[in-house]
């Protein structure tokens, strides 16, 4: 067994993104003898099929690739959970930050400037606790008017709103992007 | 002389600076004053704690003057570091009463500076040993393949991302405003055509550069309602890890080759 | 050995795309009697640590981590089909290490030890994720404040901020070099 080219082949499988394919292997490699490759690829599938390994190696689309066993589903779906309730969310990120800086602001003003619904990034907010409602708009429909709350402030290290970076210090950072923006 | 200073960017690891800060590639010989005065003050192997002001600043200044050895767009600061030189010179040349103490030793204010730097000068070629090894390992940036995985484009967040955020989501709306259609008719089907081409030869692409790099915003459009409806019929995957990250699509390697047409919009 | 734990935390370190900590592993999974833990994951390391195996399990940022090992960086670019990922620039890597040793720090507190204005460096940093603004100090125009991240220790293989270069070895390399030079 070629063990030099089991690990290069390890390798490959774990950090392609789709099933990696015969053909983008030997373009990879280069010439290889069509059966060392074979028994390679076999040996390190067997080699993961073993019982007491949590991650196998599957044949999918042509391809190989990495995947959980499926005895193990629950714990993945746990870890997920967890991980999705102790993070943020690019739309949530987004959302937050039109509401740290337009503070008091409606549903509908968010969704103005995103471009996009953001019902759902505004539970996702409610929940972490991150903004709060502060009562209702004067306005057709009486909308819910949201603001951020004391521990957004803790969060992100700030004495009072007054102290979020401003527009100039961040475009100093950026420099650049403002020339290309503007 | 020529020879020293190579030599010098050999055991500092000066490295081509990336593009962002492209400005420095050309010059990065020293990159600010007290780098220049370290450079000096080891090439003489003086003891740093006792300086002989008087040479080291004609050594400096003669450095100052030549230009070509430091980064101009930090001249300012450069020429800070000389006018201190110049001034710790002026005082050690005031008579004095008695033998001076450390503490009065006009040059304490710049040997506490360079001992400072040349510390961190010290860890920064222990970190870039780290550094190196580190490169070398890669770890997976994306999910791997996962049943139900819906709104995995998690990050952790702090004020830079949201100031980042609010400011770019402005500038876009502001941006915006101002675009102007013009006319030229771009067909649907061509369009499908020419993204599924691109993608049998070249494997996947970067959407946002194609996006960007469209004549006319609505071309461009055109392009993001083919994606819109090459992601619906299963044809390609396209992923965006992150936010203000681009988002790459690759063709589904099941997808039939040419069979979009007709089929792509009813 | 708890074969059964020693699978589900290669399934869980393997799904994580950070390094997979102690306390989200508990989280997951509930109580687990701490040593049994602790040698499940060693003997994990261990199976990885096979010179046969291509990839590794890796101890940063205080988390475990899946990575590939250096002798296959090659493969791995030529997978990807690009160059040496890009190391930091010397600029850069000043104004890190000077935020590493002396965070919280502000940014004209760096342009004071570095002698140089830092603007640049700030940015490049904070778009890597390396550093983060964490608040701002309570001083004269009310400075942002700036500290090194999670990424930034993984960035350099480091387990947490003790593992920086210590005082002492720096001291033992400046003395050395003193003797070289004289």
């Amino acid at each position: 067994m070629n063990e030099q080219l089991k690990a290069i082949l390890e390798v490959l499988i774990f950090i392609s993104q789709e099933p990696l394919t015969l053909n983008k292997i030997k373009e990879v490699l280069g010439e290889v003898p069509e059966e060392e490759l074979d028994s390679a690829l076999q040996a390190l599938q067997q080699d993961y099929a073993d019982s007491r390994r949590g991650i196998q190696i599957i044949q999918s689309a042509g391809g190989y690739l990495f995947a959980t066993k499926p005895e193990h589903d629950q714990w993945v779906r746990r870890f997920l959970q967890i991980e999705k309730k102790s993070k943020l969310s690019s739309a949530a990120l987004e959302t937050l930050s039109i509401i740290a800086y337009h503070q008091p602001i409606t549903q509908a003003e968010i969704s103005a400037i995103r471009g996009v619904d953001s019902t759902y990034s505004l539970k996702t907010l409610l929940q972490k606790k991150l903004i709060k409602i502060v009562g209702r708009k004067k306005a057709p429909g009486n909308p819910l008017i949201y603001r951020t709350t004391e521990r957004f402030l803790q969060y992100f290290g700030l004495n009072s709103l007054d102290d979020l970076p401003k527009e100039e210090e961040i475009a100093k950072i950026l420099e650049e992007e403002k020339q290309i923006l503007s | 002389m020529n020879q020293e200073i190579q030599d010098y960017q050999v055991q500092s690891e000066i490295t081509p600076a990336s593009a962002e800060e492209g400005y420095q590639v050309k010059l990065e010989i020293f990159e600010g004053p007290l780098d220049l005065l370290l450079f000096l003050i080891r090439k003489k192997k003086i003891d740093i704690h006792d300086i002989p002001i008087a040479i080291i600043t004609r050594d400096y200044l003669e450095y100052l003057e030549k230009k070509n050895q430091i980064n101009l767009d930090r001249e300012a600061e450069f020429l800070f570091i000389a006018a201190l030189l110049i001034y710790i010179k002026s005082q050690m040349l005031l008579p004095r009463e008695q033998e001076a103490s450390q503490e009065d030793d006009p040059r304490k204010i710049l040997v506490d500076r360079l001992e400072e730097y040349q510390k961190i000068k010290v860890a920064c070629t222990l970190l870039r040993e780290k550094e190196e090894i580190q490169l070398q390992c890669w770890s997976r940036t994306f999910q791997p393949p996962i049943a139900n995985s819906n709104d995995l484009d998690l990050l952790e967040v702090d004020l830079f991302d949201l100031a980042e955020n609010f400011f770019l989501i402005m500038k876009r709306k502001e941006k915006e405003n101002f675009k102007v259609i013009k006319g030229k008719d771009v067909s649907v089907e061509e369009k499908l055509k020419e993204i599924v081409d691109y993608l049998e030869k070249n494997g996947s692409m970067d959407f946002l550069e194609y996006f960007s790099s469209r004549e006319t915003l609505e071309e461009a459009l055109v392009s993001f309602f083919c994606l819109l409806e090459l992601i619906k019929n299963r044809m390609v995957i396209a992923v965006q890890e992150q936010l203000f990250q681009t988002i790459r699509v690759w063709l589904r390697k099941d997808h039939q080759p040419h069979q979009h047409h007709g089929q792509s919009h009813e």
